[in-house]
């Protein structure tokens, strides 16, 4: 019983208005762009979505913004996403910002079956306020609830037919947990192998995690800032950061 | 005369203990990494989960799944490792992250620290901001003294929203060392020709 | 005839969805997995960190940490991941795993599970027992109805520390498959000459 | 500045009495034989031993039954280890037994900075007495509070001179979390590669969480329960479990 989708129309069945959708990608890097180019073309209404960045350079998950499938947002980093700076200030979006770490441990938290956990991060914060906190040991900490999806759209290097998924360097970010997260977890993946074709100790994220799969080779992998060095300096700079 | 951003940098460069973790925030903190020895071997944290941060690549290698927290095209050293952001925010809140070196609107001589929204400005986001300030074992700031309308960022008390309470050890500034002391702000080291009088004067809280 | 444990795990086989993920418990449990129709698609999960879980090795190609949550010598079939602890929990917990076949000391009509201590017997201890009843989708009980003693394992209320309450699904005894219906035990099947008499006196709570 | 130690003894420098020890491995299997071997040589008293089985067949953790080096006990599963039946039954070790997913993942929230979860595992049952419950969404949890642990010893397939570690198959079990956990992780390799001879992406666990190295090529791995098929027989059997 493979989990493979013969395309992105068949990988999507289900996902209707006012679903909750988590898409893995940091900015632009590691993004499931078929699958949110097909959501697009779906076109469902007042969507929340979970995304660290909702997007970029009016690219990936700004175009949903752009045709306005997004009633809800929870992210991190607003950063340079005008589009969605926009809304904002329009009032026509209603935008939940939370700390990532926290952002990516309550999708975990949902995925392993935890109502909630105590994070140090937050606390004495706005991010704090209307939560309940505690003591342990002389250190307080805040509440956070568990935060589970209706749907999962990530991107992988390599998957399976059993949904057994494969990152490559720092496109994995959000995307296991998101996965977890989710009713259904749907992979967009560069390659497919059969069943064996990964090493099982090479699994980054196993099938029971996953409901559906779907081939995709090409993908653009916006690159947001393009840093580059000198052949010639020997020195290091890794620049600036913001997300 | 007042440091410079680079020599900013450097001073900050001399508080990486050999081998350490070290994440770095944005603006001057960035700096940083171009002013440690040659030699020294210090792990660089990013915290879309990458650990050995590496230079950027030579033009024409970027890989464009292989970036910092800032979205920038990096590489990876030999040693380094990749993973998700669960892992990575483990790592930070966990306390494996000897240091972060972090950028600041305003720190408070108790250690508060606010460096990501100003009221009724436009807000950029959280990010990994708050996870850093909470969790790595030391917190470094690097600062302007006052912001470019001449209002102290080093104050008794912030007034801008909180990334994390008293969590900075140490801010470096244009014009001194100091330490977050609880009661003041306690000066270690004065940048060349800068008095103890001026610093004070430029400082919002009390000096110890 | 009652069911012999092997026609018991044969039952239990059928209830196994096609590409389900499953978890199977010390006992008869273990026998369902020589009882699935060959070609059919089951994932077994061994909460050790396997998913994917084969047949015992061929002698001569023990590995001895490639191992079962019983400790035993075990192969994983392609497409077979292996994890860590954490990770398997999660699974677990997070609902992730469809099925858990496992054994039982009592069952309770309202689905009350005991399996892992007996008062004043010797505490073999929890292992992942209490994960899995809380965790899996569906649970399903294979028992003997008695105890060797005669005593009845299905009962209105467990008297042995629980497992989980509330988590039961089916029962398959060696006298008939039965669900967890709240007030009582709904007989779904009885075993090929069985009368529902035999299994009302054999159980101690109502059947509906 | 490498963290690889020139023996077992340098390895374990600073492990007292008193210590709290998590050691990995399930079973038997998968064990760092040659540094529990190492702390029976050493002789610390009046440990706190953090083992899911704490040895078997009066081998690895159970010769620090024997030799009294262990006050306390937390695991999941006594089975067939004798030696600790015999001192429970005399009263002579303290024993708390905890289910497995709880137990591993109080380790992981150590790691992770979080001071606890809530859980529905043990809900309704001796595990969840004394504890506090909560509900979420009409389910109760119980909250599991973080266990840090002074040292953690580890086994590893692969080291580098970093701490980075990689695992083979079901010998990864409670290792990494166990690492986390632990203000010195210390990690027994079988094989240790220099740097960059792990590709970033094939790392189990980062160096970040690892604080020393020794190389042990040498390991017995004991089958606790050798079974095997028939070259004939077609049938599958996975055998019984119980831990």
């Amino acid at each position: 019983m493979s989990k493979l989708r013969p395309d992105l129309e068949a990988a999507l069945e289900g996902l209707e208005d006012g679903a909750t959708i988590a898409v893995g990608g940091f900015g632009l890097s590691g993004n499931p762009e078929a699958l949110i180019e097909a959501v697009r073309r779906k076109g469902p209404k007042n969507l929340t979505l979970v995304s660290n960045n909702a997007g970029a350079l009016g690219r990936g998950l700004a175009t949903w913004l752009e045709d306005d499938l997004v009633a809800k947002i929870l992210c991190t980093y607003v950063g340079t996403n005008q589009d969605l700076h926009a809304r904002m200030a329009a009032g026509t979006i209603d935008v939940t910002i939370v700390p990532q770490g926290t952002f990516v441990e309550r999708m975990r938290a949902a995925g392993a079956g935890l109502a909630g956990f105590y994070t140090p991060t937050g606390v004495g914060t706005v991010v704090a306020e209307g939560k309940d906190t505690r003591e342990f040991d002389g250190r307080t900490y805040v509440l956070e609830e568990a935060l589970p999806v209706d749907f999962a759209l990530v991107r992988c290097r390599v998957a399976d037919p059993f949904g057994n998924l494969r990152f490559y360097r720092t496109s994995r970010n959000f995307q296991p947990a998101m996965a977890m997260a989710a009713k259904v977890a749907i992979a967009e993946a560069e390659t497919v192998v059969p069943l064996g074709g990964l090493d099982p100790d090479d699994v980054h994220l196993s099938g029971a995690f996953v409901q559906r799969v779907v081939h995709v080779p090409e993908h653009e992998d916006v690159i947001e800032f393009r840093t580059v060095r000198e052949p010639a300096a020997g020195e290091r700079g890794e620049g600036k950061r913001g997300a | 005369m007042p440091w410079t951003r680079d020599e900013i940098a450097a001073k900050a460069a001399c508080e990486v203990p050999e081998g350490a973790v070290v994440n770095l925030g944005i603006g001057v903190p960035t700096l940083v990494a171009g002013h440690l020895p040659p030699g020294k071997a210090v792990w660089l944290q990013s915290e879309n989960g990458l650990l050995g941060m590496g230079p950027f690549p030579y033009a024409g290698e970027e890989d464009p799944q292989l970036i910092n927290a800032g979205k920038q095209t990096v590489t990876v050293l030999p040693g380094g490792a990749t993973f998700d952001s669960v892992t990575s925010f483990a790592m930070i809140r966990g306390g494996h992250v000897d240091l972060a070196i972090l950028g600041a609107m305003q720190v408070a001589m108790n250690g508060d620290l606010a460096n990501w929204s100003i009221p009724g400005g436009k807000t950029m986001g959280i990010g990994g901001a708050m996870d850093l300030a909470a969790g790595a074992r030391r917190i470094v700031v690097l600062t302007d003294h006052v912001t470019k309308k001449g209002k102290p960022k080093l104050v008794a008390e912030c007034s801008f929203p909180l990334t994390a309470a008293r969590v900075v050890d140490r801010v470096i500034t244009d014009l001194a060392v100091l330490d977050c002391a609880g009661e003041g702000f306690r000066v270690v080291e004065l940048a060349p020709g800068v008095s103890l009088e001026e610093v004070g004067a430029a400082t919002a809280a009390p000096l110890t």
